[in-house]
């Protein structure tokens, strides 16, 4: 059976604003996983809190809404359990900029097999729009009481020095552009980061369509090459990072690719031989009587340091 | 001959104390005897004062601890300074002739607390607060006996005979420790050689050293005091015993129990464990794999709680381990656990608190916070041990709560048990039974949230299944909802599962009565008060008293019906709660749960165990009318 | 006339309902009137139905709400499809006729729950599922009388009139809500003007058309449909009145307070009284300054308590703001106060939880949890609020307890209250007290924990001192100190904070007891109750049934004694818990401080307020034996 | 009074390894102090947890010993709340780059006046020895039971690309050295970090003296100018990104400062005027005879829109 995008459709009304940039965003997702044909059960897209956070209930793969700021370390658990899973991850800018830059940095560090989406609408959407950490200094959007009083950070530089190996920046109205860089995220393999320019059309009246469609180019069409090929890893780093601070024009498409560190996963199948085997879920730890693979025998013997044989007198 | 001695190690942190304490654990029951080890230290590397606490008895397994102690052995002044009134009438104390004009006034590592307190006893006493001074009185006053050696001399004599820099023989200080314990109690050298193999295995110049050392100090003690504390053979006749700390003993509980994944922090007392879990990692016995066990250090304790959850949710038994501080930060997943229904397991090592409080102290002051952590209400089974063989079978039991009901466990434990070593026999495994709860692995249109049966079906991820989970209130499929009856039979059908685990949970898992006929006083108690609490019934039988023990275990579900039939056959005023806590925070939860007042408490938060013998004065202070003691013995 | 009439307002999400109520309470207000009103409404940024639930009386300041409701007025299909059945016989509702052919089955807004019901209602009563269908139906068998209008029609006349496009029109929409609640009540079209004046100060044009849409409405309503449902001249007597929200209030507590740091991350239902602090945060009344308030949004809720208690080291007034998930990630943090001892206030709106829950919902479930929060033990002030006004005194009482006592004081309030809107008189600013504690400036060898007085002086960080602090065990200097006696001065110190408080605050800042004598069932609740179980005892009188309602605010220090004192004087079957939660978390620890069992309960946690009717008709089952009654009502 | 250096020990006694790095870091701030004639009323040391975390106990100033993790969230409402106070944070690598690196980066956003020295010794010193977030992949320190899995973050790229305004690293065997940056450190005005190098010779036998010995070079003595000049920040900041990760030769020295960027002080009090005038501790909020400020009309002005008058009818 081939499934089309309309196939990971779920039937659960989608309640975001009329014209959000999250339709977008949906859009581009069921066209990947169409292209792709991911199977839907051993897909599982986990989110957070947020407009974002609403995203794995309109789509029909395995779908865990999880905590504020959070998703990416349930997602780790539920990657590192199985590792063949596809695993998605959705947040919003204050979820994993704000309350989950902790994880977010650390994902870097783990290079685990996981894709992260940044829907980045440079405010905090569900709370009625508070600044978020992506809305630069001074700027004051429809409901903020002040002008913004913090400086912004800049996610593509933050995931490239966290060590994330694919790192690349798509917009939510350029849906089939998007489609692509996801569906080259999801065939990396390794923590890959995808910053998501996504327009709030209630909240934020800066960063709206139309200051997109003037500031936004592709990065292909510059001819720019971000793979990295064996020894310039670095450079291609550094070429990204500068890349990433152009800010009156906003180039989208892949920063940067390293597909010469291993992941998480593979470390620990190194370590660990049986456990690229037989994945831990399928792992026996019972015998059908119910009582489990051990016995007292193997229990000695794999126990044996803390077992002292009492010397017969 | 005697069937019982315990002995006080004492020394600076980081000289080797705690193997030491590894290798005579391991010596005594090689000879079959029974031990039981509690481990004292500050939250320090090196350096400050630390002390190993050992019961050794030829009879049975000791379960408690108790003042004063036979043998003392110090490893420094400081030692001999905190602890000389620990020992009794006639006792030893081995101690370092070096240290001789040593002054308590001048050792920095003392604590200006105790520095104050020894100064007025030596100016009450009119005694200079050398070491000598000290030992000249306590040797005419209070007839202990000293085991003067020259430690300095011992470790040069060393250094020599096996060509070592200085450095390196100070790390055999702690062998002149040990070496007079074998002096003093005739411990036999062979069973000393196996314990040093076992504990060094394959490091056989180490070995050699120290057996050499041991040998020599005990040599010396032998010949040059003639004191002999000869234990009598053992009686408990076992052919093999399980030596561990209450952290690895819940390890094993995990491996045995299909542990596959478990994520930590950092955090004292319970890193022990998840280290232990992962030189366990490849679950190899004799080069065959049983499978594979994922140990993962994460950047903090949110993480650490919440990928055990997603693993749970990919369908492996998982847990987390971790204390007070760790646990505080885990609370908001934890309830999200408990609203996705998903089966998790938290084990719990209590220490001292609030907040940092005595990290590397015990104490049991975290029930109440168990019970209601998170925001809102949703079921969750708070269970506790009461020594190693409990907390093996437990930690089994816990991760077959949590997936039998889809529930979060708390496995509450503390610090007295992560780190005291004692012996016991080997867990039945055959006992064991692992139940997995009921899970389904095809299902078209699968409702993760049914609400047509008690207990929803789990699913893995990856399974032929599709399925959602929300933290907010959802529908069966796990998709937001917000309509009002939908949360209300959602929310029932959460809470409901409590009522289920209360009537299916057997009440002797979750709560224990000591006690025969004729009991006049009840003591009502959790957690490792179990061992001192069961000895003080033993030793108030000498006054002529019959003491009980209500041992409760879980705690949520709460035995009710069963801790009422106990309790409601006692005078409140004959009800007494023992805890580590101020509050006497499991006595407020009987009272919570039955109406029923326990109106008296003995309660100790110093950070240090309830020594058997302060709790029997305490129990006897209470047959006299007082209401509350507070304890308070111990360095 | 009338003396009391109740509204329903409903329509989409991001419509403008919120203002309207706004304008109608000030208008309401302008001529007298008492006003209380609740709003309703999804997770949701657009679209989702929400409501408002609105109470108008000439008597009083109306504290609760009941069904049925006399009006209802609908902004789309949605909201009659949703609230017909709130309208009571003979009432109003106004509907848009463009939508008669509108079915429920196809508006994709409508949760699958409430669309089952409604399909088998209208296929049990043998309808289509349009609006025309319901309205024949509604008309002829439940007497509703009905106003159509053409909303869209209005609105193109509007766009005409002031030549604007349909996007801008379309913000009217709310206003033909707002104009038929002026033509049914024959609300003076000056109130409005004032109303609307005072909501949009400045943005004249805005006014002005909304004001000619309410004219025109209201004019079109009266004369084609002749229902008038006019208000008896206000009794109420005040001059001036307060019109807010529960957010708002607090805010203005806090100011009046002293606030001077308020840092918060942003969550629902909290955000909003961080939102108004931050637009009063130059603190200038008539352009001279009265200091300044520094309202602070950080990186997430660990950020915002941590920085709060730094700010109140540093000697200020300082407080954070959240609701259950924030809360629950602030517990680490929460100890830490708690065992350095510093001053600092949460105030916790509760929503419906556990978990995400119902975020824009209410709930009272989580009391326990705040009691018990954090690991270890140390004293805590937990203080809840039953209205307004307790809410606008009691923020203040919680800024001095936690200087006066150096304790974390939490503040519970919930979701009903900060999102309802209501009129009450002007807090009298002078019956206001500030205690600021013990302070001292200038000390050298300044201990912070002196143990030789029970509560210490508190000195600024920047004032002539130094002083260090620990979450770790201390000394009176707050270095870090593991001693074992000075851990039980310090930790006794701690906790006998919690017997000064008990003793020093005056139990009616605790708990309040209303009723007569021979009262025969008496309530026990807390927090927003109030109001509907107050309503309640007057209902029940209709009954000839004397209630009483016993109103805790105080749950730690816990006013044992008083509620004791009330309690036993009545028969354990007599008392009836009434709380927004499952457990009946109150009565549980009315049961662990007294041993006084609270066996009956009507208990609601669909995440919408208890109204009287229901809560009356629960009062009566449970005088008929019932021992527990699950409230559902609201949609 | 001239304060020594010895002016600002207490006499707690320090409870470190002897031969610990911390020595020499404590050894550099007496001197620091001492140089500034810091006064120990007015500053504030606020420390995580671990064996860094004790610094606080053995300087005479004021010092807060805080939670693991949380030592700038706590030092932020104590700078905000007085902004005259010289402010430091002492943390762990685990403390400020494990369990508090969403803290550590949301300071830059804020640029407040705070110096945050990392104790970065590449383990868990205090909970005997685990992997720390500074230690290389694959690296198997002394107590690690399998070497490390997860890749080390480069905490001096973190903080340039989180905005601290200074940014520089030392090294605490080199006391003197150390001591003038953190003289600098506390000159400048704004977010100043600085990473040094801490042998822990406890748990870290590959981190030694020895091993920084022969890499450690100064970047002064390679005429390196961390000075942004107007118009060149970019190019500063990128440079320095590119030095530290030098590993084979460990750079130390001042990598970047940015005094052109606004403090979040400065930020509020431009907003108010009143926040730098008076400062809040000493802002009065009541009168002499206990009640606030406020009366029932300055209530009534300052709350003016929430109050009706009633039409008189
Ligand atoms: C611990 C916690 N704190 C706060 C919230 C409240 N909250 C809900 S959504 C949200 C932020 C949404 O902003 P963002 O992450 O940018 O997502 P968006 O809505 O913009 O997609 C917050 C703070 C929460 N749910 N949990
Ligand atoms: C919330 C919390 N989790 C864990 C701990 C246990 N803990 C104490 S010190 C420490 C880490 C110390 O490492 P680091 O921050 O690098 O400091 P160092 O000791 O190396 O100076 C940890 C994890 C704690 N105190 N609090
Ligand atoms: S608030 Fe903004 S982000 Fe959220 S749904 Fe609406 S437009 Fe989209
Ligand atoms: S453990 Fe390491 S960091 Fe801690 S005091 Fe010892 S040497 Fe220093
Ligand atoms: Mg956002
Ligand atoms: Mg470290």
């Amino acid at each position: 059976m081939v499934r089309s995008p309309n196939d990971y459709r779920t039937d659960v009304w989608v309640d975001w604003c009329p014209g959000c940039g999250n339709y977008g965003i949906l859009a581009a997702l069921y066209k990947a996983f169409a292209e792709l044909q991911l199977d839907p059960t051993n897909t599982v897209i986990v989110s957070g809190i947020g407009c974002s956070g609403k995203t794995p209930h309109f789509v029909k793969v395995n779908g865990i809404h999880t905590l504020h700021g959070r998703a990416i370390v349930f997602a780790t658990g539920i990657k590192l359990a199985n590792p063949t899973l596809t695993v998605l991850v959705h947040g919003g800018d204050g979820d994993l900029l704000g309350i989950g830059l902790g994880h977010f940095i650390a994902l870097g560090r783990k290079n685990l097999d996981i894709k992260v989406m940044l829907h980045d609408n440079r405010v905090y959407g569900l709370t009625k729009g508070q600044a978020s950490p992506t809305l630069s200094k001074g700027l004051k959007t429809k409901s903020l009481a002040q002008p913004n009083i913090l400086s912004s950070l800049n996610p593509i530089a933050l995931a490239l020095v966290s060590g994330y190996t694919f790192v690349a920046r798509g917009y939510s109205m350029l849906s089939e552009h998007l489609k692509n860089l996801i569906v080259a995220a999801i065939k990396h393999k390794g923590s890959a980061f995808i910053d998501i320019l996504q327009p709030c059309v209630t909240y934020n009246d800066i960063h709206t369509p139309e200051y997109y469609r003037k500031r936004v180019y592709f990065l292909e069409e510059e001819g720019w090459s971000p793979k990295v090929e064996e020894g310039n890893e670095i450079d291609k780093m550094f070429n990204a990072i500068r890349k990433s601070f152009e800010v009156e024009r906003i180039p989208i498409g892949i920063f940067y690719q390293n597909t010469f560190k291993q992941t998480l996963e593979e470390s620990y199948g190194q370590r660990i031989p049986s456990y690229l085997k037989t994945l831990p879920p399928w792992q026996k730890i019972l015998k059908d009587d119910g009582s489990p693979i051990f016995d007292d025998t193997l229990f000695e013997k794999m126990f044996n340091e803390y077992i002292v044989k009492v010397e017969k007198s | 001959m005697w069937d019982n001695i315990s002995l006080l190690l004492g020394g600076p942190q980081g000289s080797g104390l705690e193997s030491s304490a590894q290798v005579l654990s391991k010596a005594f029951a090689r000879l079959g005897y029974g031990i039981f080890a509690d481990r004292e230290y500050f939250s320090n590397i090196k350096g400050r004062h630390s002390y190993i606490h050992m019961n050794v008895s030829s009879r049975r397994h000791p379960i408690s601890l108790s003042y004063p102690v036979q043998i003392l052995c110090a490893m420094d002044a400081e030692t001999v300074f905190t602890h000389f009134q620990d020992v009794e009438e006639n006792g030893v104390i081995v101690y370092d002739v070096s240290t001789l004009s040593t002054r308590s006034s001048t050792i920095p590592s003392i604590e200006p607390k105790l520095r104050e307190r020894l100064k007025a006893y030596f100016s009450e006493l009119g005694l200079s607060d050398t070491i000598q001074s000290l030992i000249r009185y306590l040797r005419s006053v209070k007839k202990i006996r000293f085991v003067g050696l020259d430690y300095p001399k011992i470790l040069s004599e060393i250094s020599q005979k096996f060509t070592l820099n200085p450095g390196q023989a100070s790390r055999y200080l702690s062998s002149i420790i040990v070496g007079s314990v074998v002096g003093l109690t005739g411990l036999k050298l062979d069973a000393v050689g196996y314990a040093l193999a076992s504990r060094f295995a394959g490091r056989q110049q180490l070995i050699e050293h120290n057996l050499f050392i041991i040998e020599y100090v005990s040599e010396t003690v032998r010949e040059g005091f003639r004191i002999l504390y000869e234990l009598e053979p053992s009686k408990i006749g076992l052919e093999k015993m399980l030596v561990a700390s209450g952290n690895d003993i819940v390890a094993m509980a995990k491996i045995v129990g299909g542990l596959r994944f478990q994520s930590y922090y950092p955090i004292t007392p319970a890193a022990d464990e998840s280290f232990t879990l992962e030189t366990f990692e490849r679950l190899e016995v004799e080069g065959e794999s049983l499978g594979s066990l994922i140990v993962t250090q994460t950047e903090d304790e949110i993480a650490a709680i919440a990928s055990a959850i997603g693993a749970s949710l990919s369908g492996v038994r998982s847990a987390t381990s971790t204390s007070g501080p760790g646990f505080s930060l885990m609370v908001e997943a934890l309830g999200y656990a408990g609203q996705i229904e998903a089966p998790v397991v938290i084990t719990y090592y209590q220490r001292g608190a609030p907040s940092t409080g005595q990290p590397t102290r015990g104490g049991q002051s975290d029930l109440l916070f168990t019970l209601y952590a998170s925001h809102g209400e949703f079921p969750r089974v708070v269970l506790s041990s009461g020594d190693h063989l409990e907390a093996f079978y437990d930690t089994i039991l816990a991760l077959n709560l949590s997936e039998k009901y889809n529930v979060p466990v708390i496995h509450l434990l503390d610090k007295f048990l992560a780190n005291s070593i004692a012996t016991t026999p080997l867990p039945e495994i055959r006992k064991v039974v692992i139940d997995r709860g009921k899970t389904v692995f095809e299902k078209p249109d699968f409702k993760r949230f049914d609400l047509s049966r008690p207990i929803s079906l789990r699913a893995f991820l990856g399974s032929n299944t599709i399925q959602w989970a929300a933290g907010d209130e959802h529908d069966e499929f796990g998709h937001i909802d917000e309509d009002p009856l939908n949360r209300r039979e959602m929310y029932e059908k959460r809470m409901k599962k409590i009522e289920i685990m209360d009537s299916e949970i057997p009440s002797e898992n979750r709560c224990m009565f000591f006690g025969q006929d004729g009991v006049k006083l009840v003591m009502v108690g959790w957690g490792s008060v179990k061992g001192a609490a069961l000895d003080a019934i033993e030793a108030m039988k000498a006054y002529g008293v019959r003491c009980g023990y209500l041992h409760l275990k879980m705690f949520s579900p709460f035995p009710t019906e069963y801790v009422k039939s106990i309790l409601s056959k006692f005078r409140p005023e004959n009800l007494v709660a023992v805890e580590h806590n101020y509050l006497a925070q499991a006595s407020k939860l009987v009272t919570q749960n039955t109406g029923i007042l326990v109106e008296k408490s003995i309660v100790k938060y110093t950070g240090r165990p309830i020594y058997v013998n302060e709790l029997v004065r305490a129990l006897n202070r209470v047959l006299e009318g007082e209401r509350r003691v507070v304890l308070e013995y111990g360095a």
